[in-house]
């Protein structure tokens, strides 16, 4: 379970006259995973794709361009069949040229409509200006300028344009028409010269008759037409999808095939007459794998199960010696991981590969993300309300969506809710409610969250319980990491392992204790002195001893890794551990944002250090029946109808966004305690995907 | 043929000349074809590394300029490439080797440097750079590749002519001159035979006349002999 | 940014004086000092937060894995409020 | 440190959102697997990544490199409006200046473009729509007949009138060249002027960052031109602004280059570009070296955002990393299509 499944090397021999088969037995098994070769051994080169492997590709290519003009899916596939080399030649070349004939012609149409649109908006000014369009062009000695801008700045450059005899300026809005009649010397461009410098954008005029709103119907028109063109250019396409779709993924899936086979002998080695193929195939698929191989080739082949992969990384990768390097032909080709989890965990095993597949040798977190993360964020939300909607929302997403990624995030939204939900029964929390509290706890829940003014202790006691659940979940990380250097033997294991954690607990241990207790804040020794615990802090004596401890550990580390070691050292006990206050702190945020929410929809009192929401009756009333509360806020739906509608709107807004916002505040907090705190004190990563040779065939049949 | 020619003593020293210069002809021309045919030999080493040279500074400049045009865009390149005003200029001189005219290609203002290429140097890269400079190299190989191909085929066509001739002396001009020697020179024997037969048989004849004549001068001497006597 | 800080600071400091001058026996009731020290602890943590959160913000927003860290770094300054009010406790 | 902005920057939002699209951008192993796919299996691959609205969009009707390609320069385009979009202040201002970069680049595209007679459909391609001209503006340019109509259709944006000026050696050249440094000195003008880094706060990250791009631009060149020798007056592709050397020095060490990498070597920037030093002492292409020294700015830039976090830095090292991405993608792509082995694609990316 913290290890991947055992993976076997195995190697295939054989002479060239049998690779055809053994490709197809393995392409059959679908359980080796090619090892490409490194050109490692004498005499063996890289082998080249089989005959035919082009001439498949180049169909295949065309398929693929075909079904993806034609927008086909999945559902368009009719039932499974067989494609013949026929129909690859006939029906295929038919259905390529009449799809491109349509694509044609709507690339045609859609440029037309681009066009006719870019005429559209630049008639629309001259629209808005009304003027028809013949008297804006075609002059010999009027000069005309259409546009858009400052028409007042535009006057007067135009009355103080030298060359300009006269002019007459029409405008509608920002747009404006100008006629100018230049003197007989002026430049050709005299009007435009008298603009230059305004901040003025000028229009073409188009060549045309007739008013512009005219024009711009004419445009419109042809519009619709060139719209309805596209649209049966597009139902023609889509009748083409509909009666060839079966045909062209299944003929995508047989070439496909085709062109795997064909190209498998691309990772083997090669000699003139021989070859020699090797893979990773989970060790308990070996036996049926190679019993395949023998019924379908018996001894003209060889297949060999070379080693089964230990867990720990060969001597060599680490740099221990040479001798198993040599062994192997230097090669450094590491087994893919296939995960192996309990089924309700496996969703977790997406949150470990969002920073990266664990690798081969790793001892893959997943458990221990679904054992921790869950807790931190059902702590951190603790409501009833919000664990039973992420827990449906997740449940729709783990069971409604394809991709495989967003489904696994709905199982561990689904997991985390659950653990939301019974955090938010021993807070007795729901929507901020403390509605069961009062009818399951009768008043009194096992937990507060700290967040009126007369549970305070419980604010600070949740900053301790962080601190405690840091040192535990660090500790369980340094001592995964020393666990893995034990291999290299104990004293590496301490130095560089076990120092770190020693130094941190022994740090932390002496922060608890009583020593120099009058320097250090006072919630450290109070927080945990109520029943059970009773913890007032540890004696100086046992501080000091552990600091002792302690530093002994900050020397290993620094022996072992220097400067750096050091400095990381010495900041990382300290402040990985504080990073996890951010557990109580999003609790406390949470809880306040539901609470103010509330707080704007019904209004509620303080009395005694107690915030109390006014469900039923408003402020008026209260007053009567407490007289000692104040008020904070009298409640939206206890005020006129227009308020009472707002209060509606904001309640439901904003209960969504606390809802959303505790997937990205306690969800992504949670997920970087566990990223950044506590895989960086163990986890590798880099694991290569187990992607076994093969096709799953869909849409075609063998034979 | 043969019978043509007149087989006098004329002739046949007419013959025995050309037969002389013929075969010194054959020699010379032998010589040559060999001679030819290493010149031959050396530029086709040459021809070869420049072929080679033109494939792989063409595979280069292509790949250079792909990269080019992926990395910076295919217009960049487009426009470098554009830039180019100045032509490189070719000009075709001439060589002689063994007789034989070949070209001699030299292009000039091929390679150029980064101001004279016509792009702007502050905003590109090197890239454009080297692919012009492939692109450079490519343009020399392929000059140079001309001139060599050029010079080969000549050559091989003089190669080819000269075979043809020292095959000609070889297989029909020598054997013919020899053919009508011998004719000749049989003929001549021939003659010579005749003569000294007929040059026998007048001698025979000679004899005989003037053993007859000495045959009858004993006779009337033994006549006057008898007469005396009796 | 620090031109609301210091105005906020002035006026804290003038309404502390005219309570003095108002000759009250107690000029400056520590009630009043406790408040003042967490609040300008919590303008503190929110002006560290102002910029974290742009950052984060901006990171969610290019990737919504980040939201589970961006949001966890945004509210790492709040110790300091946290720190602030242990402090009111204790003394 | 300026923790609170005194001008209206949003420095910490935007640096978050440019951090997280850092981590986007793709490793080393990812690129030693694009080496070894196809171009369409790139677009897969980036299909699955984060170009998928690109590669989406475009795979219907491109394919291929031609899809990696659209595909990479729309995303580029997409990532740096969004710069724009998200800053504010001061910072808007410096980021819309250094962006105002892709504005030299398609200016000098639409030129290049013209100029060689190019269609518009590929010119199109080829802009990269990250600056402040609109879509209607490109489509004019790439449209344009002749080098001179561009120049008249960027007569209202800063480029006008320094390219109207260039524009009669242009026509007595022939040649763009003036054109192209009329484009990238307005660039580097405008970078700079109206900004005071002692009174206005923010700036003088800024001017430190411009600093070290201007010298690293001024270091390429002078490599480029001690390599090709030639008689280039070499203060006529000198750009002002930066710490390195002046205009002056700049013609005797292009003379002499082993005095010029020593230089280099000494200078503030010689850690940083020690490597890039040594690449080019063994290679004969300069391509390498610049690879180098793009690796070298890019890791100074990324120091720069180190050392001010809080400032335009780490924005300008996303600008640059980013199109270094997309350009080792293309590199990737492209070299697979014209075959180029997995070690020679490898020499073609940049990275840190």
């Amino acid at each position: 379970m913290l290890r991947p499944e055992r993976m076997s090397k195995v190697s295939v021999t054989g002479t060239k006259n049998v690779v055809e088969d053994v490709i197809d037995v393995t392409h059959d098994q679908r359980v080796l995973h090619l090892s490409d070769y490194d050109g490692s051994i004498e005499g063996f080169d890289a082998g080249s794709p089989l005959e035919g492997a082009d001439a498949a590709s180049e169909k295949l290519v065309t398929v693929r361009s075909l079904i993806n003009i034609l927008d086909v899916t999945e559902e368009d596939a009719g039932p499974a069949r067989i494609v013949t080399d026929e129909a690859l030649e006939g029906e295929f070349e038919s259905v390529r040229q009449r799809v491109n004939e349509l694509d044609d012609e709507r690339a045609a149409v859609e440029n037309d409509l681009e066009a006719i649109d870019e005429r559209i908006a630049a008639a629309e000014p001259f629209v808005s200006l009304g003027i028809d369009l013949d008297l804006l062009w075609g002059y010999d000695t009027l000069d005309v300028v259409v546009g858009e801008g400052d028409t007042d700045a535009v006057g007067h450059a135009l009355a103080d344009a030298g060359s300009i005899r006269s002019y007459e300026l029409y405008t509608e809005g920002d747009v404006f028409a100008a006629v100018a009649y230049p003197e007989s010397n002026a430049p050709e461009d005299a009007l435009s010269e008298a603009l230059v410098g305004l901040d003025v954008e000028r229009y073409e005029v188009p060549e045309e008759e007739g008013s512009p709103a005219d024009y711009l119907e004419r445009l419109e028109h042809r519009k619709q037409q060139l719209k309805s063109d596209l649209e049966s250019v597009e139902s023609d396409l889509r009748s083409l999808r509909l009666e060839h779709a079966g045909f062209l993924l299944a003929a995508e899936e047989k070439l496909s095939i085709e062109v795997q086979k064909a190209e498998a002998p691309l990772s083997f080695a090669t000699t003139e007459h021989a070859f020699f193929a090797e893979g990773w195939i989970p060790t308990r698929d070996y036996e049926s794998y190679a019993s395949a191989l023998k019924d379908a080739l018996g001894e003209r082949i060889e297949v060999e199960e070379l080693e089964r992969a230990a867990y720990e990384p060969p001597e060599h990768e680490v740099g221990h010696g040479e001798q198993e390097a040599v062994a192997d032909g230097g090669r450094t080709d590491r087994p893919p991981v296939v995960q192996d989890n309990p089924k309700v965990a496996e969703p977790f095993e997406m949150l470990v590969r969002v920073i990266n597949r664990p690798n081969y040798f790793d001892l893959d977190p997943t458990l221990i993300l679904f054992l921790t993360f869950p807790v931190f964020y059902g702590f951190m939300i603790g409501d009833v309300g919000y664990g039973i909607l992420y827990t449906a929302v997740g449940w729709l997403m783990y069971t409604r969506l394809d991709s495989d990624a967003l489904a696994a995030l709905g199982g561990v939204a689904v997991i985390s809710g659950l653990a939301t939900v019974v955090f938010g029964i021993l807070y007795g929390e729901v929507f901020g409610f403390h509605l069961i509290s009062e009818y399951v706890w009768a008043g009194h829940p096992p937990l507060h969250k700290g967040l009126m003014p007369a549970e305070g202790e419980w604010a600070r006691l949740w900053l301790v319980v962080s601190v405690l659940a840091a040192l535990l979940h660090l500790t369980l990380g340094y001592a995964i990491d020393t666990y893995k250097r034990l291999r290299h033997g104990a004293w590496e294991a301490l130095t560089e392992g076990a120092s770190w954690a020693i130094l941190m607990v022994g740090l932390w241990v002496w922060i608890f204790s009583r020593a120099m207790e009058s320097a250090k804040p006072e919630l450290l020794f109070t927080s945990l002195s109520g029943q059970p615990l009773g913890f007032t802090g540890f004696s100086p004596m046992v501080g000091w001893a552990a600091l002792a401890v302690g530093l002994v550990g900050y020397a290993l580390l620094i022996y072992a890794e220097g400067a750096i070691g050091a400095v990381e050292g010495a900041l990382n006990s300290l402040t990985h551990v504080l990073s996890y206050t951010r557990l109580a702190a999003v609790m406390l945020a949470k809880g306040g944002m539901a609470f103010v929410v509330n707080l704007l929809f019904f209004g509620a009192y303080q009395t005694h250090g107690e915030f109390h929401f006014m469900l039923n009756h408003g402020w008026s009333h209260v007053q009567s029946t407490h007289p000692e509360a104040t008020l904070m806020f009298g409640g939206l739906v206890h005020g006129p109808i227009a308020a009472v509608v707002g209060g509606v709107v904001i309640f439901v807004l904003g209960h969504a966004l606390v809802l959303a916002l505790g997937v990205t505040s306690a969800g992504l907090q949670a997920v970087r305690l566990e990223y950044v705190e506590f895989f960086g004190k163990f986890y590798e990563g880099g694991g290569e995907k187990y992607e076994p040779f093969g096709h799953q065939r869909t849409y075609t049949t063998q034979d | 043929m043969a019978e043509d020619v007149k087989p006098t003593r004329k002739n046949l020293m007419e013959i025995e000349d050309r037969i002389d210069l013929s075969e010194r002809g054959h020699d010379t021309l032998e010589q040559k074809r060999d001679g030819l045919i290493m010149e031959f030999m050396d530029i086709l080493d040459q021809a070869q590394d420049v072929r080679e040279d033109v494939e792989q500074n063409y595979e280069d400049a292509q790949q250079t300029i792909n990269m080019a045009r992926a990395m910076e865009g295919d217009v960049a390149v487009r426009g470098a490439a554009a830039a180019l005003k100045e032509h490189p200029e070719i000009t075709v001189r001439s060589n002689n080797i063994m007789g034989v005219v070949v070209p001699q290609i030299e292009a000039s203002r091929v390679s150029k440097s980064l101001d004279q290429r016509g792009y702007g140097v502050i905003g590109t890269s090197s890239r454009i750079d080297e692919a012009a400079e492939a692109y450079e190299d490519l343009l020399e190989t392929i000059v140079l590749a001309a001139e060599v191909e050029t010079a080969m085929k000549k050559l091989l066509d003089e190669i080819e002519s000269t075979k043809r001739r020292v095959n000609a002396l070889e297989f029909t001009v020598l054997p013919d001159l020899y053919e009508s020697q011998d004719y000749i020179e049989q003929k001549l024997e021939e003659q010579e035979r005749e003569e000294i037969f007929r040059m026998k048989k007048v001698k025979d004849k000679k004899e005989e006349e003037e053993r007859a004549k000495a045959e009858s001068e004993s006779e009337s001497e033994a006549a006057a002999d008898a007469g005396t006597a009796d | 940014m620090y031109e609301t800080l210091v105005a906020a600071i002035n006026m804290l400091g003038l309404i502390a004086q005219q309570s003095a001058e108002a000759g009250s026996t107690v000029a400056f009731p520590p009630a009043a000092g406790a408040a003042l020290g967490v609040g300008i602890a919590a303008l503190g943590a929110g002006i560290a937060e102002g910029g974290i959160g742009a950052a984060a913000v901006g990171a969610i927003a290019e990737d919504s894995d980040f939201f589970g860290i961006g949001l966890l770094f945004t509210v790492l300054p709040e110790t300091l409020v946290i720190l602030a009010i242990v402090v009111i406790f204790i003394v | 440190m300026n923790v609170i902005s005194r001008d209206a920057s949003n420095y910490s939002y935007v640096n978050a959102r440019v951090r997280s699209r850092w981590a986007l951008l793709l490793d080393a192993d990812e690129y030693d697997t694009l080496t070894r796919m196809g171009p369409s299996e790139i677009a897969r691959f980036l299909g699955e990544s984060e170009y998928s609205p690109e590669i989406d969009a475009l795979g219907s009707r491109h394919s291929g490199v031609d899809l990696v390609e659209h595909a990479l320069n729309r995303n580029l385009a997409r990532h740096f409006d969004d710069l724009l979009e998200w800053s504010q202040g001061t910072l808007y201002d410096l980021i819309s200046r250094y962006l105002r970069k892709f504005d030299a680049w398609n200016v000098k595209t639409a030129l290049r473009g013209v100029y060689s007679e190019t269609d518009a459909g590929v010119i199109d391609d080829d802009f990269i729509r990250a600056g402040e001209f609109d879509d209607a503006l490109l489509g004019t340019l790439e449209e344009c007949e002749s080098v001179e109509s561009v120049v008249d259709a960027l007569a209202e944006t800063v480029f006008g009138d320094p390219l109207a000026d260039a524009l009669d050696d242009y026509e007595e050249t022939g040649a763009l060249v003036p054109l192209e440094n009329a484009v990238d000195r307005t660039f580097y003008d405008t970078l700079l002027r109206g900004l005071n880094a002692a009174t206005e706060s923010g700036t003088r990250e800024f001017v430190k960052f411009l600093q070290a791009e201007v010298d690293f631009r001024n270091i390429r060149n002078a490599f480029r031109l001690a390599r090709s020798g030639g008689t280039i007056d070499p203060s006529e592709y000198y750009i002002e602004g930066g710490r390195l050397f002046e205009a002056s020095e700049l013609a005797s060490l292009v003379e002499n280059r082993d005095e010029l990498v020593a230089r280099l070597r000494e200078s503030r920037y010689g850690d940083q570009l020690g490597p890039a030093l040594e690449r080019l002492e063994s290679a004969d292409s300069l391509i390498g070296f610049e690879h180098a020294l793009d690796a070298a700015l890019l890791g100074y830039a990324d120091h720069l955002s180190h050392v001010f976090p809080l400032s335009v830095c780490p924005v300008l090292a996303y600008i640059l990393a980013k199109e270094r991405e997309v350009d080792n993608i293309r590199a990737i792509a492209r070299g697979r299509e014209v075959g180029l082995s997995g070690e020679e694609i490898e020499q073609e990316l940049v990275m840190l």
